[in-house]
């Protein structure tokens, strides 16, 4: 094994199959409490029409059986627990285990959003805390907690404009989002029934204020913004920019999935950004869990909040706590219930641990962005020089030379006992490597990570085929994609999987 | 601070080596007057006693010690703690989603038995990773129809979740979908006349929850097969998973959208759930979310990988099926532990503990002068009576033991007034539903 | 890789050091609250000469890197929750997670031993429901709970006969053997003040019966049998054995670590032993921990009960239970404390979820065995042929020939994806292979122990030099033990690690 | 049964590859006549539900909702999340003893930190991998110094735990070594002079704790002096660890004896805790337990196993240096991970709590009439006041208020009735502090 490679080794690991090729008729992992009234019949209570035969192919395993299987498939992943996640955008930081542990309390977790408000004080004040430590931390006037994810929150953040811009009599056609953009703005726009127009950034990556000018027509509702940019880099011109969508009567979007760079040191509102998302499950650190759950809560400033989606926390008189299910101007619901409360309460025990010193993370999430650029810049190229805040994008410029790019690198990443950065975007950076190390890294991970990237970057010019072939340390090598979407194989089924069990 | 992994002298040695005298500098980028100058008002720091205390008293504050008659959407089940042991393994709980398949196949794999759980829940052919919830679930549903009809007019049964129906014209209003309603007939299913005379060619989907928001099994053959000579799609929510073990799956609709909270996640005051979409092989590029495949990699052993992403934001962005990105894996990880412990036997000894418990609670409760069944359809674990005063008024005086009554309908349904919605599940047990019944029974003998 | 090997594959696994090394001076990974009263100062109240400086070289880390820590050091482990654990004598079966939960419970993991008595029913009455349930189990007529293992159950139980002997005069001088005994069995006589007689097996690995009565003098205290043996026989003569002893005074112990062939099936009580220890970590599932904690309560006959250990659990007439300090011909403590109560905790979860059906669970242990025994039977030299209970021990005589022995087997399995089997022991089998599956394993499971089993035989024919080198896909190769215990180094130091560290 | 992987069928095809007819045949080597012919008579099966609910039950009938000045060996310290999070990994809860190195690193590892932390701790030069508890710990070392001076007299200072000494005794009268207990002085600290008067030539051992049962801290140097002029070894044992994140450890000792218990383990009604003993290098192959020691692998990797195995039963059965097999490993992991998590300063700052909240409460008590200070040496976190009446009376009369009162010492030291041990660590508040100051002030108010 390649003497570079310092932070991971090989070991034995376990195999598994799916868990229907263990299943055996008349195994259980799980029994009941005896049942304590008479039995009906379902045949005759509910109609042998409506009446199910048991599930055919339903898995039939033991409890161990279970366990094993579902801890020899965690053994196949990698994770923030186990080291570094290097991914732009994503702010893959550490998850507190207290965190789990409070959102686990009997009178958290078991509550029903139904039961009399009366009861649910606890669960209210932690909505209400949790709105309260928001709102200054982004200096905006109003919020709602409801939606499930950034997507969600860029969804309602787009509604409350259209409401606002409906009430003023014209809705607008058009909103405006830099070709750096994560794709879920583009997106988002369509659901809330705007056309997207697309905006060049210009040289520096920035956006091009005075064609900006020409561009916001009267038919443009809004400008969605990333700031920092997923270049990293911070929109210095935003308030000048804010002032220009204001005074064609249009708002600033912010899209906050960056705000691990600004949390502390300056806050949204102050810069004339009007309504924004964070991204809990990014920077307050609720855990990604492999794709979710997350919450994307939508903060606002005055003039949006009688817009805001139902139910809204509202504080009565007697002090008492209440969600309000009605408002005149409200865009309505955009989820059941009072949003993603167990993610909601790991994300203030996050905020609660650290106080004012959310600060202090984020300037070591800076720190850290910044030092790895240091070392690696020149290594790898760097099409915007601007200063980096609390992540950077490279490309692969260099390596491409030698039929190396940036997907290459991210999986030989994986044999030097890393996470890839993130490839996918930003699309105004052809080959990017888009680099997030987060505050939870310490100097030795992130010198390991440095030294891992240069001895990549020495392999792509000396022997670029174990980088192209990588990774070569993982129990699967690289997994045909095309295959897979060619002739989708969605689900096991019976017959099939039995077959290639056997072979 | 405990969670950052910096000494001071570390610092100083990193700032050096960029080259910058203060941490101040690596900020310069953002203008002087917008730098915060004094510390953010929010309480803490916190030690993690601290942390612990604040929430523990917050959940003193909720109803810890009541018996609950709540569903509605949000159901009290069994969940093992091995469910609990295995979504706690930093491995599953702190991924990333699954985008590099090589280090993620225990996400993957995970996912891909989800998918099949699904579909042989629903008896659907494919389902996807997951969505937000079941009110998204319906909402994307209703969506995914649209886009496979090209038409616009979506016809909602009365008798779904109203929260459902809520967040469908939220997302409607602006994607120029025109919404209607169909009312549930006095047995408590939905009014099949009414859906036949506003079924026309015009009609994207025809939304029918089962069982549905009342409780009610909805007999789903004519309804689709009437919705099918339109043109349009079937669409069959599913709030209350559970049922699944018991009652016939809705093999005839084109598109499921189910919650699965049912499947071991806790009601934790209404989310973090998992919605899931189910629909037929055909359709499966119109379906919005993820969708793990199996394939092999360069040496032909079996794996999995996220696959069809040209339906995504992050490939094809404005024309994506859905904005959808983060979804709720660790819920979807969690539903498949759990259905894999229950399994064929416990899944449907559960659901006929619900059925046998709900039935004893109506029989209890009808045994109550003035106490009246509203619907005469089969129901599962849910059924609405009719009280003889406000239901309101009943609870709070419920609540002096220590009951969480049923739910009002009148909010919802302004005819149904001194209506509830009573929930039994097989946590409930045979000594709460008598001490429920009891303490209803005094409620309505005192005077007004 | 080789195609013969189905379990397992290798996969990338974190390095990492001694968390000394990562320590940096004002790193922390905890916090207290607030300190509410007036700070004393040390240097006054409590004298200079007491105070303490700061440890030198403690570590200075943050949480994360805790985690992170304990984390990579766990992937490095084999468990159950893996797989396959055939370690003969150790019954190494499924701890039950539930077990985990409930003796977390607030009520139960947060009680204090002194707390007054009518504070603690709960736990006395965990206790008294322990104490039946191991009664009814075992067959005897009293017991003690606070042995803190097997070992220390051993003791107690010598200690009990000690104490009835000098009752009646004389404690007698020698502790009778066989060859096939575990290692605590004489090193606990010794402690127990007693001579050590080891007594040969007769050539079917039993109880020589004829030698037995030439052997029990009047200064013979007792006989310490395994039963079944460690062969994994049962000891078929045991009452006329206990007969033999009773006639001469003397006493019978049985060492119970492998009740997991007895329970429910049949009653040491029955057969005539005096007294016996339980290893709840092996029979009650008790997790081990990678080497404890575990409990070895002492079952005994009525003879015996005035001497068991205090405090000793008794019902008060007013139904209430206490512990007796107190009792004139007891032993004595042999622990501080009622014995290690969150083993008893969970060892009491595990019998209530299998109530009678615990005969189940010993049907399948001796299934399983008896199923690998006739697959590997002939693959392996099989040293004693009587029927096997819930363990087979086999013998390397074959592979003797090819230079292969029970070690180089028992480290290629490890490539196969297996924790070894016990080669310690019983001594009586030269190069032994000591296979004890449990019940808690599937078929499945048991088919790939079989065929990884012949697969290696065939290697220590067809390719012995795999064997022996095994194994090949560890993070680690086999390690120098005799350099470890000839220059050993049993703790961290500041300035060699550093060193090391750099090197 | 949910914990058996087996199905009817497969048993049966199991049976048949052996050739077994039934299962019943596979155990025709126990006698017939003593082969179970009914069930066993005990409770159960139950389902994971009703196990919870059973312990729920119990735990409901002990101390919850009472705030407790209860010290006594047994200590009530913060413990993180953490520690439980690592612990409850199966890769360490569900491992064996690792004496298969190549697959237990993780183990071996933690144990060489675990034995590192215990030498840094007690200013010894090697630690063992844990014994049993603090009690069998000190036990063993006093078995120890009889192996290395082959004498037979133990020196015991009355103000060790009773407990503690109770054991010893019980190991001590079958391996023939005399123990005599050595007075207290009115400081409550050991009696020197009686020290003095006590040693002859034939003294294996002199057994010191520190902090002592009174809380008291010891003066090791002119006891130690004393002990090696007439060639014993002198032992420390300690049972509150936590003293020494502030208290001199006791470097003159030949054998330090410790329970880990303060190191992240709850009281646990008493067990399971960690003993642990550290001596000096030169006495290391006289010293029970396991111990794990750093080598290379065939490839000159750092690597760690369990060494100095000739001192451990399975080698040398008779001969062996203990029985002791099976140990407390898991609990040893814990206090690894919870004193690295405490870390320097961590562990300071929380001895220096502990300090001064018992100098609180102890100012708090004494002004109450009739309490006066039993001893007045300098104590850590425990001290002994006395009192006007019967502990047990008044003690009783605090259950009323939700206290649980100090430990009575008239049982164990018949001199020292009315007398209570008080103990107050940093999870008692101050508050709480006040709240039994006032509630042992009203309850000496009372009239008898
Ligand atoms: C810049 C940016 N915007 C929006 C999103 C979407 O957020 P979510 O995945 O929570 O829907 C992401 C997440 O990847 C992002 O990085
Ligand atoms: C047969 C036998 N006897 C006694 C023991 C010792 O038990 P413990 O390790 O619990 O002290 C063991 C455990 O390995 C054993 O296998």
């Amino acid at each position: 094994m390649n003497e570079k490679i310092k932070k991971a080794s090989r070991h034995t690991n376990q195999n598994e199959g799916l868990i229907f090729e263990k299943s055996s008729p008349g195994k259980r992992a799980f029994e009941l409490p005896p049942l304590d009234v008479p039995a009906a019949d379902p045949a005759k209570t509910l109609g042998a029409s409506h009446r199910r035969e048991g599930i055919e192919g339903f898995p039939e395993v033991s409890e161990i059986e279970v366990l094993r299987h579902f801890t020899r498939l965690s053994t196949w992943n990698y994770a923030i627990d186990l080291g570094m996640y290097p991914l732009g955008s994503c702010t893959m930081k550490y998850n507190p285990r207290v965190n789990e542990f409070v959102a686990r309390l009997d009178g958290i977790a078991t509550e029903h959003p139904y039961q009399p408000q009366e009861l649910s004080q606890g669960c209210l004040k932690i909505l209400r805390l949790l709105e309260k430590c928001l709102l200054e931390i982004t200096g905006m006037d109003a919020i709602t907690l409801q939606p499930a994810a950034g997507a969600q929150g860029e969804m309602t953040g787009l509604l409350l404009i259209r409401a606002y811009l409906e009430k003023q009599g014209n809705p607008r056609k058009k909103v405006l989002i830099p070709d750096s953009a994560h794709g879920t703005n583009p997106a988002t726009a369509v659901i809330a029934g705007y056309e997207v127009e697309n905006i060049k950034s210009e040289s520096h990556g920035q956006i091009d204020v005075e064609k900006l000018r020409d561009l916001v027509t009267p038919d443009v509702a809004a400008l969605m913004i990333t700031n920092p940019s997923t270049l990293g880099i911070f929109e210095q011109r935003i308030p000048e920019i804010a002032e220009i969508l204001h005074a064609k009567g249009a708002l600033l979007y912010m899209d906050g999935a960056n705000m691990n760079a600004l949390a502390g040191v300056t806050r949204p509102g102050d810069l004339g950004v009007d309504v924004m998302h964070l991204n809990l499950h990014k920077t307050f650190s609720t855990p990604h869990g492999g794709g979710g759950p997350g919450a994307g809560p939508v903060a606002m400033k005055k003039i949006l909040e009688p817009f805001r989606p139902v139910p809204t926390l509202v504080e009565k008189e007697s002090g008492r706590l209440a969600l309000e299910p009605v408002r005149p101007d409200s865009i309505g619901r955009v989820k059941a219930f009072a949003g993603n409360f167990g993610v909601l309460v790991r994300a203030l025990a996050y905020i609660l641990a650290y106080g004012p010193g959310v600060r202090q993370a984020t300037e070591d999430a800076v720190l850290n962005a910044n030092y790895i650029r240091k070392h690696l810049e020149g290594v790898f190229d760097l099409p915007y020089s601007l200063p980096s805040m609390h992540e950077v994008v490279f490309s692969d410029a260099l390596q491409k030379k030698n039929g190396v790019n940036t997907m290459d690198i991210a999986k030989r990443l994986i044999d030097y006992g890393f996470h890839p950065y993130t490839t996918a975007f930003p699309l105004i950076v052809p080959g990017a490597l888009m680099i997030e190390p987060t505050e939870s890294e310490s100097k030795e991970e992130c010198d390991l990570f440095i030294a891992a990237m240069k001895s990549i970057a020495e392999e792509a010019a000396t022997n670029p085929q174990i980088v192209k072939t990588a990774p070569h340390t993982t129990r699967v090598r690289r997994l045909d994609e095309v295959g897979a979407a060619r002739k989708p194989v969605l689900r096991w089924k019976p017959v099939t999987t039995r077959s290639e069990a056997a072979d | 601070m405990r969670y950052l992994p910096k000494s001071p002298a570390e610092r100083k040695e990193m700032l050096g080596a960029i080259g910058a005298k203060s941490i101040d500098e690596l900020f310069s980028s953002i203008p002087e007057r917008f730098r915060l100058r004094e510390a953010l008002n929010i309480p803490g720091p916190y030690s993690e006693a601290e942390v612990i205390q604040y929430f523990k008293e917050r959940a003193a504050e909720n109803s810890n010690g009541y018996t609950s008659f709540l569903g509605a959407g949000v159901y009290n089940h069994l969940r093992s703690v091995v469910t609990d042991a295995i979504i706690q393994r930093g491995e599953f709980l702190t991924s990333y989603t699954p985008y590099q398949a090589e280090i993620t196949q225990g996400t993957l794999q995970a996912i891909f038995e989800f998918q099949t759980l699904m579909c042989q829940l629903t008896g659907q052919e494919v389902a996807n990773a997951s969505m937000y919830d079941g009110s998204t679930a319906m909402t994307e549903a209703v969506l995914m129809a649209e886009r496979l009809t090209g038409r616009r007019r979506v016809l909602v049964a009365r008798s779904v979740h109203p929260e459902y129906r809520e967040v469908l014209k939220t997302y409607a209003k602006n994607s120029g979908l025109h919404v209607e309603e169909i009312p549930f007939t006095a047995s408590g299913a939905v009014d099949s006349k009414a859906l036949q005379a506003a079924l026309k060619d015009d009609v994207a989907a025809v939304v029918v929850q089962s069982p549905n928001f009342f409780g009610v099994i909805e007999t789903h053959a004519a309804l689709a097969e009437a919705t099918h000579a339109s043109g349009g799609m079937y669409v069959v929510t599913v709030a209350e998973g559970v049922s699944l073990g018991l009652v016939r799956p809705p093999a005839e609709a084109d598109i499921v959208a189910m919650e699965g909270q049912s499947f071991g996640l806790p009601p934790s005051y209404g989310g973090p759930f998992a919605g899931v979409i189910a629909s037929r092989d055909k359709f499966v590029r119109q379906m919005p979310g993820r969708l793990a495949g199996q394939t092999v990699d360069s040496e032909g052993q079996r794996g999995f990988v996220l696959t069809l992403a040209t339906r995504e934001q992050h490939i094809r962005r404005e024309k994506a099926t859905s904005n959808i990105c983060t979804n709720q894996a660790l819920c979807a990880l969690a539903a498949t532990v759990h259905l894999t412990l229950l399994g064929k036997e416990g899944l449907r000894e559960m659901a006929e503990q619900n059925f046998s418990k709900a039935q004893f609670a109506l029989s209890e409760l009808l045994k109550i002068p003035g106490v009246k069944r509203t619907f005469d359809a089969p129901f599962f674990n849910e059924f609405v009576v009719e009280l003889p005063r406000s239901v309101k008024l009943i609870n709070a005086q419920l609540l002096r033991d220590k009951i969480i009554g049923p739910h009002a309908l009148g909010t919802a349904y302004p005819e149904l007034t001194k209506r509830a919605l009573v929930c039994v599940t097989e946590t409930t047990s045979r000594a709460e539903i008598e001490r429920f019944a009891g303490a209803l029974k005094r409620a309505l003998e005192q005077p007004v």
